[in-house]
């Protein structure tokens, strides 16, 4: 049990979790009436970024993969997050 | 009934060997009726109809009434119904794949079961739908419109019955372990299978990205389908290809019959 | 193995065709057929009168339509028994039947909800009836693979005592070709080819009746022979 | 499946692929067709801003977070487990795995709760772009649970029943799970939490 703890793959469980209440707080709809605003949004996708590369990395063990992999899944990562924020800019 | 016990209780004939040379050729003559099938198939929907590339389902009802009444669907509605035929010979392309596999007759069966549904309420009917628009002058705009509502979603929208069959495909394929057919067109043909459920969206929606000419509903669902179409069927010739003579059931001293 | 149950399976041809004669008997009501130049106001006319007639039509006709799954069953198991490389002719034949027999209950459909509730809008009654003519006349595709397949497992059997005689490939591809033009029913209204004319009708609706009992003897008499040859009781 | 491959934990060995080429293939082209839907979504959005942000109020955050830990937990027996199983802890995994499948069950009954009174509320995929875009991709995205729920079914049964279990199957079942809690995490920040 105490093994469990002390794995590494539990301590990025924790990281994940602790963002993702984080970017609730950030993210929250405390009123009615949502603004548009740039800093959730930039804040949101990072901590998603953030987090998708985490699980890819670790849960997923690309970290120790081949390197066609690597570059393939981090790649994703690299490109999608950038494009969504940048296609809500401009479309905006 | 075994055909083992046929095989033995059959008084021992000299080996006869078939008239054609080929011993594959009804696989052969069945796979080359594909391209035509599906040459037939776009002429009847693209350049006949133009029913493809899908019209607007909100089409002012002076332009539904005008498609509707175009003679030429008339004969693509002919055309469709000679070639409908030859839409069982490439499912049965499928299924011969799937019985080879190391995975159990029901999925080849559901597959064939699926396979005569689709081409009715996906293919069919929908033709005729418009066919019967274009067939007697004088329908009111409502009736057309209905029908034309009709042929679009019942060919766009059919979605069950193709789930159902590139679910069983995709699963034959996944679980085979005979590689008949590579595991990276089972994983491609669970998107295929996917997408058709992604198109249910079109019962609903009248415009934008998810009606039935929307760019997610139907676009996107092209930009899968097409090459997968084309990859499946030139990976089930190099299956036919690949096939060992011993595994025929026309070859050897005697020959085998198939049945199920 | 025992081949009793496709006996009883194969004498319900007969059974449909004398349900056939029977109907065609009581409920003359498409002797003479239709005519697809009626204006929406006659096809309703029709309808009303002929209420009696033509339910009876839409009632044999799904029994008949389902009593003749049996046979296509029946030759697909015999096509099985044929030896080409694979089975995929038979699957191909499966498929093909199943569709034809939907489109023509389909066909019987479309009549029976125009019947159910006659008055109507006479534009409605005359679409369901053009409908139900498409379904009954024109999808002579599935047919034509069907009697194509057959022929072409038959050809190619290897077996060196062939389980159908080869005049059979012959005369389904004859029976094929000759249903093939009512497909040209939907473009016409009047003349041989319109859905009443002597091809797309007569010449199409006879070469099948003949069709359904030629093959019925033929199978008689593969089935006997399968009997023989592996010794199955009967 | 020999033993000594079974033995060596990835982490000590560089270039160890988990799983197969095939289920590679699958999650890069399903994360592929997730990231167009989702830049679709970008472009939809901006063009109707308004009615995205005002439909974006109606949704449950507390429900949306609450599926992410969820999965996140779920996700991370998965891995857990992966890890007993080359460590030949056969039991250990079994009850991780369990675990997983237990956590991720309740995912779909949140997904229920968070749905059903949105549709009872009107709110359907009819009323507009935005709540359409939001059924089909939870919806998707649910399928892909179920199917991930059905896959760790059989890795369980795997676990329990065959003599020496395979992990090659076990890590096609896990990196699965992880790219289903991956396409969750998009679809909160996008759907839930941006603005």
């Amino acid at each position: 049990m105490i093994a469990y703890l002390k794995n590494p793959l539990t301590t990025v469980w924790a990281i994940l979790s602790l963002i993702t209440v984080a970017a609730w707080l950030i993210g929250r709809n405390v009123g009615t009436d949502l603004q548009p605003s740039h800093a959730v949004t930039l804040s949101v996708l990072l901590i998603a970024a953030a987090k998708a590369q985490l699980v890819i990395m670790y849960f997923m063990e690309v970290r120790s993969a081949p390197r066609w992999l690597k570059r393939v899944a981090y790649g994703w990562v690299l490109v999608l997050f950038p494009l969504l924020y940048l296609t809500n800019q401009l479309v905006n | 009934m075994s055909t083992i016990a046929t095989a033995e209780r059959e008084p021992v004939s000299q080996p006869t060997e078939p008239w054609y040379k080929n011993k594959k050729l009804d696989q052969l003559l069945c796979f080359w009726s594909i391209p035509v099938f599906y040459n037939l198939f776009g002429l009847v929907f693209v350049p006949l109809s133009w029913m493809m590339p899908p019209r607007a389902p909100e089409s002012d009802l002076a332009g539904v009434v005008e498609f509707m009444q175009s003679p030429n669907l008339l004969i693509a509605s002919t055309i469709l119904i000679l070639s409908v035929g030859l839409s069982a010979v490439g499912n049965a392309m499928y299924a011969i794949q799937m019985k080879r596999m190391s995975v159990s007759p029901v999925l080849r069966f559901a597959f064939i079961a699926g396979a005569m549904t689709g081409a009715i309420v996906g293919c069919l009917f929908p033709m005729f739908c418009f066919g019967l628009g274009a067939f007697r002058e004088g329908y009111s705009p409502e009736i057309l419109q209905m029908l034309y509502d009709f042929g679009y979603l019942s060919f766009i929208g059919c979605l069950g019955c193709f789930f159902l069959n590139w679910s069983c495909l995709a699963l034959a394929i996944l679980l085979d372990k005979n590689n008949i057919l590579p595991k990276w067109l089972g994983y491609y043909t669970i998107w295929q299978s996917v997408t058709e459920i992604f198109a249910a969206t079109v019962w609903i929606a009248h415009t934008g990205p998810f009606a039935w000419n929307g760019l997610l509903a139907f676009w996107f669902n092209m930009v899968l389908y097409v090459p997968w179409q084309f990859i499946v069927y030139y990976c089930i010739f190099q299956a036919i290809r690949k096939q060992p003579e011993s595994e025929l059931y026309n070859s050897g001293p005697t020959p085998r019959a198939a049945y199920a | 193995m025992n081949t009793r149950g496709q006996n009883i399976l194969l004498w319900l041809t007969p059974v449909a065709g004398l349900l056939f004669l029977v109907a065609y008997w009581l409920f003359p009501a498409f002797a003479p057929p239709l005519s697809p130049t009626l204006s929406p106001e006659e096809v309703a006319a029709f309808f009303k009168e002929n209420l009696t007639a033509m339910r009876g039509v839409v009632i044999f006709g799904n029994i008949i339509g389902a009593l003749l799954v049996p046979l296509f069953a029946l030759i697909a198991v015999q096509m099985l028994r044929v030896v080409n490389s694979s089975p995929i002719f038979a699957y191909a034949y499966i498929i093909a039947a199943g569709i034809g027999i939907t489109a023509f209950i389909l066909a019987d459909f479309a009549w029976g909800i125009a019947l159910f509730r006659p008055d109507r809008d006479p534009q409605l009654i005359s679409l369901l009836n053009d409908m139900a003519w498409f379904f009954l006349v024109a999808p002579v595709g599935c047919v034509f693979v069907q009697n194509l397949c057959l022929a072409g497992s038959i050809y190619l059997d290897a077996r060196p005592d062939p389980v159908f005689p080869i005049w059979v490939a012959h005369f389904n591809i004859v029976t094929g070709l000759l249903m093939l033009p009512a497909a040209f029913s939907l473009l016409y209204k009047t003349g041989p080819l319109a859905w009443d004319g002597s091809i797309s009708f007569t010449l199409r609706f006879s070469t099948f009746i003949v069709y359904v009992a030629v093959m019925f003897l033929v199978l008689l008499k593969v089935t006997k022979q399968q009997v023989e040859q592996e010794g199955v009781a009967a | 499946m020999t033993i000594s491959q079974v033995g060596q934990a990835p982490r000590t060995r560089a270039d160890y692929l988990p799983g197969d080429h095939g289920m590679w293939f699958f999650i890069v082209g399903d994360l592929l067709i997730f990231g167009v839907y989702f830049l679709c979504y970008m472009v939809y959005r901006g063009q109707n801003l308004d009615v995205f942000l005002y439909s974006q109020q109606f949704l449950s955050q507390g429900i949306g977070v609450a599926n992410t830990i969820v999965l996140l937990t779920s996700s991370l027996f998965v891995a857990l487990a992966t890890e007993a199983v080359r460590e030949h802890k056969i039991r250990d995994a079994g009850r991780l795995l369990s675990l997983a499948i237990v956590l991720g069950a309740l995912f779909p009954v949140l997904k229920m709760v968070e749905w059903i009174p949105k549709i009872s509320a009107g709110h359907t995929p009819g009323e507009n772009l935005f709540f359409m875009y939001y059924y089909v991709m939870t919806g998707l995205h649910l399928l892909h649970v179920l199917l991930g729920l059905c896959i760790m079914a059989f890795m369980l049964r795997n676990l329990r029943q065959a003599a020496q279990p395979d992990i090659k199957f076990i890590e096609i079942g896990a990196i699965y799970w992880h790219m289903v809690d991956v396409l969750w995490l998009v679809l909160l920040a996008v759907f839930y939490l941006m603005r």
